[in-house]
């Protein structure tokens, strides 16, 4: 098993890598991708934890909340992708950097 | 309950309800204002007059009344009924009335009478509070309010219509009556913060108010007062300043002359008889206090003296000033006024005398009463006098006159006695008042003090006679008088006709106390000899033994040879005043303006005279107009800025941070999750800077 | 299952739709709605109960009271934090009968109200971080929906979007956060946090954890310079949704920022203590600053909430009871006067058409019950007494003065002064004479959106004027918090 | 002491209240009217205070209430203190109340007239029912037994005071309300700053419990604070700029009684710092004094400079305050007694002056004194207020001010003989309020001495019930004048 601290390094730049792609990304699906990256990266540390937690067992806490996570980050992207369908539908485009409407 | 312990409550509050009712009675019936105001005076009067049998026995009576408490201590309104007390207020009521009277027939076409009436009554209640008052807090009411009547009734003719302004002719300038009317509040009441001051610096040395219990204490206050070098003096300082501006002397002087814009009644009674003497009272009243500091206690406390030198020298410099002021005095009324000026210096003098050698406590102090009662008397002689000529004659100026000696022979007699009485002719009552002045001068050796009053004994005779010569006989004017239209714009509106003489009522007043000049002339050593035993009585009692009278005498002469030198002496100086302006003015052998050239010496003199000393001219350039001058910039160089800075400027700078931090809002989803990212790494580097990851 | 008062409202919340499938078409509305604040008045009444055992027995537990199992502890904090959901809950649901009449979407509209507050519900109620993460994503999304529901506008879609990424970005950071406190400890029950965490000695994990935690938790809670999301979403939203967004929706994030940091992070307390100082001056003068040259009415209140989130924050700073009380005590009072702004700001909107302060001359002549109630509200914002919001502040400058944060609590009177210039300029406009003819059509607003907007006034005053029941009551809620932080 | 009437102090602070409420209910039928309420409402507390005064002048002591307001968080009592120090005051400021209510009717009548034209009944409601909450606040604040409770008074006149301003104001009276909120707002703050750090410190919030922080370095801070907070409130020079633009451009009714809030900081002064902490306020004995003469100077050159004659009588007010502040910076009971009594004065004169610039502004449309002229022809009866309320502020007896000024003067004179600097400070002050009577004789002068202008001839006098309450105000003042022991008997009782 590899050591604990690959995987918190690969979890780490997961997140980056997601508000990174917040920051910079001006398509409005990639920033839902990027949220899932955030949202996957805390997961990727559950798991992790979960096995590391004690030596031969692996705990079902950090499981379950990945589980969990996983489901509600579909939730989200549902909600996230209708809202999308409407904006586009509006706006006519998906650059985010078009929605300024509201500023000041 | 004995009479005194009435009479004096009733005697001041008499009037006041005669004040009111004056008021209340206004819209219902002017006969019944008038008959009511005119029996409270009445009765004040004989309210007055019944204390005059305590003033025999020499009993010091004082009526205290719990009034209110302050921290530590209270304060009891009381009436004091000594000597001093009852004499002054004797003065003052009787006056009053006899001027109220000349007032019903003098005043009645007045369609303001009932103002009038108030502030007369008014007057009459506080200037009678002020003399009776035992305590300083209580007098000070009396004091204020005398100067807010003063105050009502030089400014009685408020819409300041051309006949009533006074000075000129143009191009000197005139003043309003409502101005006047404030300059004389404010010249008061510059004294009177002063007087404050001073009893406030006293209290809190003495702890109280009263007179009396001020001098039967005064052995052990004093020492504390005295152990800070300079607050024995300071107080000194402040507690004349107020009798000083209420008497007109220098250097407040100036208000007295416009004050001369009010009826002239008023002038008479207020400006003449009885407010500016309350100067006088109080310098009197408070004299014993100093007097033991400087004389009687021991250690003497030299810082004391203060207070007479202060007196005599200003009292002195005024009488001098005065007197030559009013020999160029255009006007009837100013020159009155002026006279006053200069007869309250003589008061004034004698005080400072009084207390300037331990023996002349006595002489100076009855001299000074005694000059103050005759000097009452005959004032108003010839204010009332001039009250009738001046609406006569449909002028107030001098130069207008020239009214008929055959036709007003009552006023020209009675006027006449006046003028005399005033320039202290034997043997009118003038001349004993006078002559007991100066040899109080001489007897406690101030003989710069004599010579200054000598020379204002010529002036006096000077101006006298100018007046009366002006006035009655010849009329012929002394100076180049602009006569252009605004100078004749100035005459009165002419109601009686030219040259008539005045209703008796009118009379009536005038000629009684013309009379009672002449006998109390006649009666005169006996009258100062009363009014000296009732005042060394008066410090004896206080406890103001003074050591037998040691002085020498003058030239070694004492006793009735002093008296008789000074008599002979100031007889001469009366003729070294009253020959030039008799062969001037009375009966002219040259025209006076021959004396005057357009330019020299004699002008320059003139003109100074003219102008007052320019200390008029002074004040307005060094106090009233700085002062306009700053207010004016106040609001705008320290206001306005401070506005701007503050009320605009602070309100600009949160606009203007608003404006920069709403940039913050930049509306963009990137910059938005840009925020999230420097969060998080600006507290790694916090964290990581403050040593704990 | 999840006690009785949650029970019902997860159940109420799931029929709501149905009820409105089933009901007729033009009574829908009325229906849902009627349903609706029905739904919550059964649930206060159940929550009632509840209180009864959490003052019985400091804290109800359930299923167990295990450790390494989801859970939910209800304790006086939750009881506090839920009736004030519920509370202005009501009052949106109410007003919003109103507010919706015309919209064809009325079921759902209800149900993710219904849904906002379970979620809300069950984070104050959640005994661990895992069913407090859970429920705290029912609460995010519901609120998603409800910022864009009036999907007619544009504003709404954009400021719904935006929120939604920074938001669900802040709750995936919260989520890494939490997995790194998971990691730390193995455990996620409060309780087990403290048991495991306290006496340990600071490492650079928990130093990360905090700060993941606090940015993720600090999104919702619109902390500088998270907040930016918070403008566009109130003042895009309607009204009943700006009222509950604005008066509650700060709450979870408060409330979980305080449950985390006053248990989890308790060991590293001096360092987060001195950091949330600064963060409330930033962020109060920030909020009330830009607020100041706002013309957009509801843009405005919705700035002012930033900086009364700033105000919450110095109970975090001075750490303790009393500061603590504050907060919630602000968080109530915020609830109360907030809400009760924009369901005025609302009714003005909804009757003028225009959100323009500057066109709104003369509308309180129109509409002089609301404008006094908007007056009244905020005139409380300012922190006037005899006013709600005059207690609140009293105990948070109080308490930085006892924790010697003196200059905190300075900010804290200097802001609400600075706030007095926008808040004022709203009465200063509604007083106005009348000068547009758009305002002289106007009328007073319609009777259901004036009952909940009077009822608030009144409670505005009341716990103004006897602010003590009030006071006690987030006392107890601050003291439940201090307790399970296990230093009383 | 105990009375006979249950809860009077408690009474006497909400009947305005329920009063307030009825105006706001009433106000649009009753329009004008209302002011008849409110006057009832008014003079119903100034009864049940004359009550409490009269009780407390026979039978002495203090009359204490007590309401449970908090009780864990915060140990808060909702109390009520009548003792010598606050009856007074708070009587004053009722009297005042009263006296302006009924001033309003008619003054505010043509206010409302004026701005909004005829037929605006829900004015008068919005009026009357925000003025009421000035009695409240002002009688509450003086009997408050704890300075939340006392800061909760005193808050409660702002927001009226800021929506009158902004909707009966004069000119660019947005602006100003807005100003005058935020100014007062300050002071109001740093006030609480400091007193929450002594209540904090000290463990209770109670007047009383300051007095443990007395003499401390902690009691500096928090006595520092809690006189800037006042002084702001007070308008001393360099925290005056707002007072006035405010003072002026109010409607005269609410400006007499802001003359009243802006005095009311003399009380606070006495209550809270003198009597309570005076170990540290007496350290700044000398800095206040120099602020004060300062103040005193100040206000004088800028009110001698106004043409306009109701900001004629704001800046009057700087110069005023200030001589009270002089009182309670000697630091001595004849001071302070002096101070509470010259502030009582003051706003009876203020209150007075104030109205007759009203009357003047009603009767003549002009607010310009260079207009004016010759008046006291016109209206006799109002001249003769405004020279009565001058010789209150000139301290001219028989009236109250010369009572309160040299009581005032001897304890600024006591503190003099402690030192020179103090002496000359004493005497340079007695000497500014010679200048009271240049800026308000002068003006009165200018105003109704001297020949109409043309436009003037028409003028008339005021109703009577514009003139009928100033005329009660001079007669109370000419009562306390003559009889001093009205407010000495209780003053003393208490320094």
């Amino acid at each position: 098993m590899l050591d604990l601290a690959y995987y918190l390094i690969f979890s780490f730049a997961l997140y980056i890598v997601g508000i990174y792609c917040l920051a910079t990304k001006r398509n409005l699906i990639r920033l839902l991708l990027g949220v899932e990256m955030l949202v996957n990266a805390a997961n990727i540390n559950f798991i992790t934890f979960a096995a590391y937690a004690a030596p031969g067992f692996v705990d079902s806490l950090g499981h379950s909340f990945a589980a969990i996570s996983i489901g509600l980050a579909g939730a989200l992207s549902a909600v996230a992708l209708a809202v999308v369908v409407l904006l586009y539908r509006r706006y006519g485009t998906l650059d985010s950097d078009e929605l300024k409407q509201l500023r000041g | 309950m004995q009479i005194i312990d009435v009479a004096p409550w009733l005697c001041w509050i008499l009037p006041a309800i005669g004040a009111l009712a004056a008021l209340a009675l206004n819209k219902v019936n002017r006969k019944a204002m008038n008959i009511t105001v005119l029996s409270t005076t009445l009765l004040s009067c004989i309210m007055t007059l019944l204390m005059v049998p305590s003033l025999l026995n020499n009993s010091s009576i004082d009526h205290a009344l719990f009034w209110f408490q302050i921290a530590g201590a209270q304060v009891n309104a009381g009436l004091l009924i000594d000597a001093l007390s009852i004499i002054v207020a004797n003065v003052v009521s009787f006056l009053s009335l006899l001027i109220m009277i000349y007032s019903t027939k003098y005043m009645a076409e007045d369609p303001s009478i009932a103002r009038f009436w108030f502030f007369m009554s008014l007057f009459l209640s506080s200037m009678l509070l002020l003399v009776l008052a035992d305590n300083f807090i209580l007098m000070f009411i009396g004091w204020k309010l005398v100067s807010l009547c003063s105050f009502g009734l030089i400014g009685y003719y408020y819409r300041d219509e051309k006949e009533h302004w006074i000075g000129g002719p143009a191009p000197f300038p005139f003043q309003k009556p409502s101005r006047n009317g404030l300059k004389a509040l404010l010249m008061t009441s510059f004294g009177d913060t002063a007087l404050l001051a001073g009893i406030i610096i006293l209290y809190l040395y003495s702890h109280t108010f009263n007179f009396m219990e001020l001098i039967q204490t005064a052995g052990t206050w004093l020492p504390a007062m005295a152990a800070t070098p300079g607050i024995l003096a300071l107080t000194c300082v402040l507690l004349l300043l107020g009798p000083l501006a209420k008497s007109a002397q220098f250097p407040f002087h100036e208000w007295l002359p416009e004050a001369m814009s009010g009826p002239t009644p008023v002038s008479a009674l207020i400006h003449a008889a009885t407010m500016v003497k309350a100067g006088v009272y109080l310098i009197a009243r408070m004299l014993p206090i100093f007097f033991f500091a400087a004389w009687v206690a021991a250690p003497a406390y030299p810082e004391a003296l203060t207070f007479f030198i202060m007196a005599g020298a200003i009292g002195a410099f005024t009488a001098f000033l005065g007197g030559t002021q009013a020999m160029v005095a255009k006007e009837l009324k100013k020159v009155l006024a002026y006279s006053t000026m200069s007869a309250i210096g003589y008061m004034v003098l004698a005080l400072g005398i009084s207390g300037l050698s331990a023996g002349s406590l006595v002489a100076g102090t009855s001299s000074s009463i005694f000059f103050l009662i005759n000097h009452g008397i005959f004032k108003v002689v010839l204010f009332l006098c001039a009250g009738v000529v001046i609406h006569s004659a449909g002028s107030i100026y001098l130069d207008h006159m020239n009214l008929s000696t055959k036709r007003m022979r009552f006023t020209l007699v009675s006027m006449w006695i006046g003028g005399l009485a005033l320039m202290g002719v034997f043997p009118l009552s003038g001349f004993w008042s006078k002559d007991n002045v100066l040899i109080a001068c001489l007897e406690s050796g101030q003989y710069a003090i004599f010579a200054v009053a000598m020379i204002s004994v010529v002036l006096t005779a000077f101006y006298v006679c100018r007046m009366m010569g002006l006035a009655f006989h010849t009329g012929t004017p002394d100076g180049n008088i602009h006569r252009d239209e605004e100078f004749r714009d100035r005459k009165l509106a002419e109601d009686h006709a030219h040259g008539e003489e005045g209703h008796w009522i009118e009379i009536l007043p005038y000629g009684l106390l013309a009379a009672l000049t002449v006998v109390i002339g006649l009666v005169g050593p006996l009258v100062s000899e009363f009014l000296s035993s009732a005042f060394s009585t008066y410090y004896a009692n206080m406890g103001l033994e003074v050591a037998a009278e040691t002085h020498t005498g003058f030239l070694g002469l004492s006793g009735l040879g002093l008296e008789v030198l000074v008599a002979a002496v100031s007889i001469v100086m009366i003729l070294i005043g009253a020959v030039p302006a008799y062969f001037l003015y009375i009966k002219p052998t040259s025209n006076p303006s021959n004396l005057l050239p357009q330019t020299g010496i004699r002008r320059t003199l003139y003109n100074f005279l003219w102008n007052r000393w320019y200390i008029n001219a002074f004040y307005n350039k060094v106090f009233v107009e700085p002062s306009i001058w700053v207010s004016k910039r106040v609001q705008r160089y320290i206001e306005d800025p401070l506005n701007q800075a503050i009320n605009g400027g602070i309100p600009e700078g949160f606009k203007w941070l608003s404006r920069g931090l709403s940039r913050i809002q930049t509306g963009k989803l990137r910059i938005n999750m840009l925020y999230l990212l420097v969060t998080i790494v600006i507290a790694l580097i916090v964290l990581w800077l403050g040593g704990f990851i | 299952m999840f006690t009785l008062p949650f029970d019902l409202l997860l159940i109420f919340t799931v029929a709501s739709p149905i009820l409105g499938w089933v009901s007729p078409k033009q009574y829908r509305a009325k229906i849902c709605g009627v349903f609706a604040a029905a739904a919550l008045v059964v649930v206060g009444v159940a929550l009632f109960g509840l209180y009864q055992d959490v003052v019985a027995n400091a804290a109800v537990y359930l299923p167990s009271n295990a450790l390494n199992f989801a859970t939910l502890r209800v304790d006086a904090l939750s009881i506090f934090m839920t009736a004030i959901f519920l509370g202005l809950g009501f009052a949106a649901t109410i007003y919003s009968i109103a507010y919706v009449e015309n919209s064809g979407r009325t079921p759902f509209y209800f149900t993710l109200i219904l849904a906002l507050i379970s979620g809300m519900v069950g984070i104050v109620f959640a005994g661990d971080l895992l069913a407090l993460y859970v429920f705290w994503e029912l609460m995010s999304i519901s609120s998603y929906a409800l910022v864009a529901f009036f999907k007619e506008e544009g504003t709404p879609i954009e400021a719904g979007f935006k929120f939604l990424i920074m938001s669900a970005a802040g709750s995936a950071t919260a989520l890494f956060g939490i997995s790194l406190i998971y990691g730390l400890t193995g455990t996620l029950n409060f309780e087990g946090l403290v048991a495991a965490l306290s006496g340990a000695t600071p490492n650079a994990w928990i130093y990360l954890a905090a700060v993941f935690v606090f940015v993720g938790f600090g999104v919702k809670t619109a902390v500088f310079p998270l907040h930016t999301w918070l403008p566009d979403a109130y003042s895009a939203a309607s009204a009943p949704i700006s009222a509950i967004l604005s008066g509650i929706v700060i709450g979870p994030g408060v409330y979980a920022l305080a449950k985390v940091f006053f248990t989890a992070f308790l060991p590293i307390q001096t360092a987060w203590t001195l950091a949330f100082a600064v963060l409330a001056v930033v962020t109060m003068l920030i909020g009330n600053i830009t607020a100041l040259r706002q013309t957009d009415l509801k843009r405005m209140l919705a700035y002012s909430s930033i900086g009364q989130v700033g105000y919450m924050l110095i109970g975090f700073a001075a750490a303790s009871q009393l500061g603590l009380t504050g907060t919630f005590l602000q968080f109530f009072n915020h609830a109360l006067m907030k809400g009760c702004a924009f369901l005025c700001a609302g009714a003005i909107i909804y009757r003028l058409g225009s959100r323009d302060i500057s066109g709104m001359q003369g509308v309180g002549r129109k509409m002089p019950l609301t404008a006094f109630a908007f007056a009244i509200s905020v005139a409380a914002l300012v922190g006037l007494p005899p006013l709600c919001g005059f207690p609140g502040e009293l105990t948070l400058f109080s308490s930085a003065v006892q924790a010697d944060l003196t200059w905190l609590g300075v900010a804290l009177l200097l802001n609400s002064v600075i706030s007095a210039g926008f808040y004022l300029r709203i009465v200063y406009v509604l007083v106005q004479p009348v000068s547009s003819p758009a305002v002289e059509k106007i009328k007073e607003s319609p009777l259901l959106m004036l009952i909940p907007i009077l009822a608030l006034m009144v409670l505005i005053i009341l716990f103004g004027v006897w602010p003590d029941p009030l006071v006690n009551f987030a006392g107890d809620a601050a003291n439940a918090l201090i307790s399970l932080g296990g230093n009383p | 002491m105990d009375t006979a009437i249950p809860s009077i102090l408690l009474q006497a602070v909400i009947v305005p209240l329920i009063g307030a409420l009825l105006c706001a209910f009433l106000g649009k039928y009753l329009k004008r009217n209302t002011g008849w309420i409110a006057a009832a409402a008014t003079i119903y507390s100034t009864a049940l205070l004359a009550y409490v005064a009269v009780q407390l002048w026979t039978q002495g002591g203090q009359l204490v209430e007590t309401y449970t307001w908090g009780t864990i968080v915060f140990q808060l009592d909702f109390g009520f203190l009548a003792d010598g120090l606050s009856i007074p005051v708070a009587l004053a400021m009722s009297i005042i109340c009263t006296a302006m209510t009924v001033y309003s009717i008619n003054y505010m009548d043509h206010r409302i007239e004026h701005l909004y034209g005829k037929d605006k009944p829900g004015t008068y409601a919005l009026y009357y029912a925000l003025f009421l909450l000035f009695p409240v606040g002002l009688i509450g604040g003086a009997l408050s037994t704890n300075t939340i409770e006392l800061f909760l008074f005193l808050e409660s006149g702002l927001f009226p005071f800021y929506i009158l301003m902004d909707v009966f104001g004069y000119k660019d009276r947005h602006r100003i309300a807005m100003m005058s909120f935020v100014w007062t707002q300050i002071g109001a703050a740093v006030l609480l700053i400091g007193a929450v750090i002594a209540g904090v410190k000290a463990g209770s919030f109670a007047i009383t419990s300051l007095s443990v922080l007395s003499g401390t370095d902690l009691g500096l801070l928090a006595c520092g604070l809690i006189l800037v907070g006042i002084l702001m409130k007070m308008g001393t020079f360099g925290f005056h700029v707002w007072l006035p633009l405010v003072h002026a451009e109010h409607p005269t009714s609410i400006a007499a009684v802001l003359a009243t809030i802006v005095g009311f900081g003399t009380y606070m002064i006495a209550r809270l710092l003198f009597q309570n902490m005076f170990a540290s306020f007496q350290l700044f004995s000398l800095p206040l004094m120099i602020l004060a003469v300062v103040t005193m100077f100040y206000g004088a050159y800028l009110t001698m400079g106004q043409d306009d004659v109701k900001r004629l009588f704001a800046c009057s007010t700087i110069g005023q305050t200030a001589y009270s502040i002089l009182g309670l910076a000697s630091m001595n009971a004849m001071g302070v007694e002096g101070g509470v009594f010259y502030f009582i004065s003051h706003i009876l004169g203020k209150a007075i002056l104030f109205s007759v610039a009203g009357i003047l502004v009603t009767q003549t449309g002009t607010r310009s004194i260079k207009e004016m002229g010759g008046l006291a022809g016109k209206m006799p009866l109002t001249a003769t207020l405004c020279l009565l309320g001058a010789m209150i502020l000139s301290a001219i007896p028989p009236l109250s001010g010369f009572q309160a000024e040299w009581i005032l003067f001897t304890g600024v004179f006591m503190q003099g003989l402690t030192g020179t600097a103090y002496m000359i400070l004493a005497i340079l002050a007695l000497f500014a309020t010679f200048l009271t009577a240049v800026y308000t004789f002068w003006p009165a002068i200018r105003i109704f001495f001297g020949p109409t202008p043309a436009g003037m001839e028409k003028t008339k006098e005021a109703p009577l019930t514009m003139t009928a309450p100033l005329v009660a105000l001079a007669v109370i003042s000419v009562l306390i004048g003559l009889f001093p022991d009205i407010i000495m008997h209780f003053l003393t009782s208490v320094f």
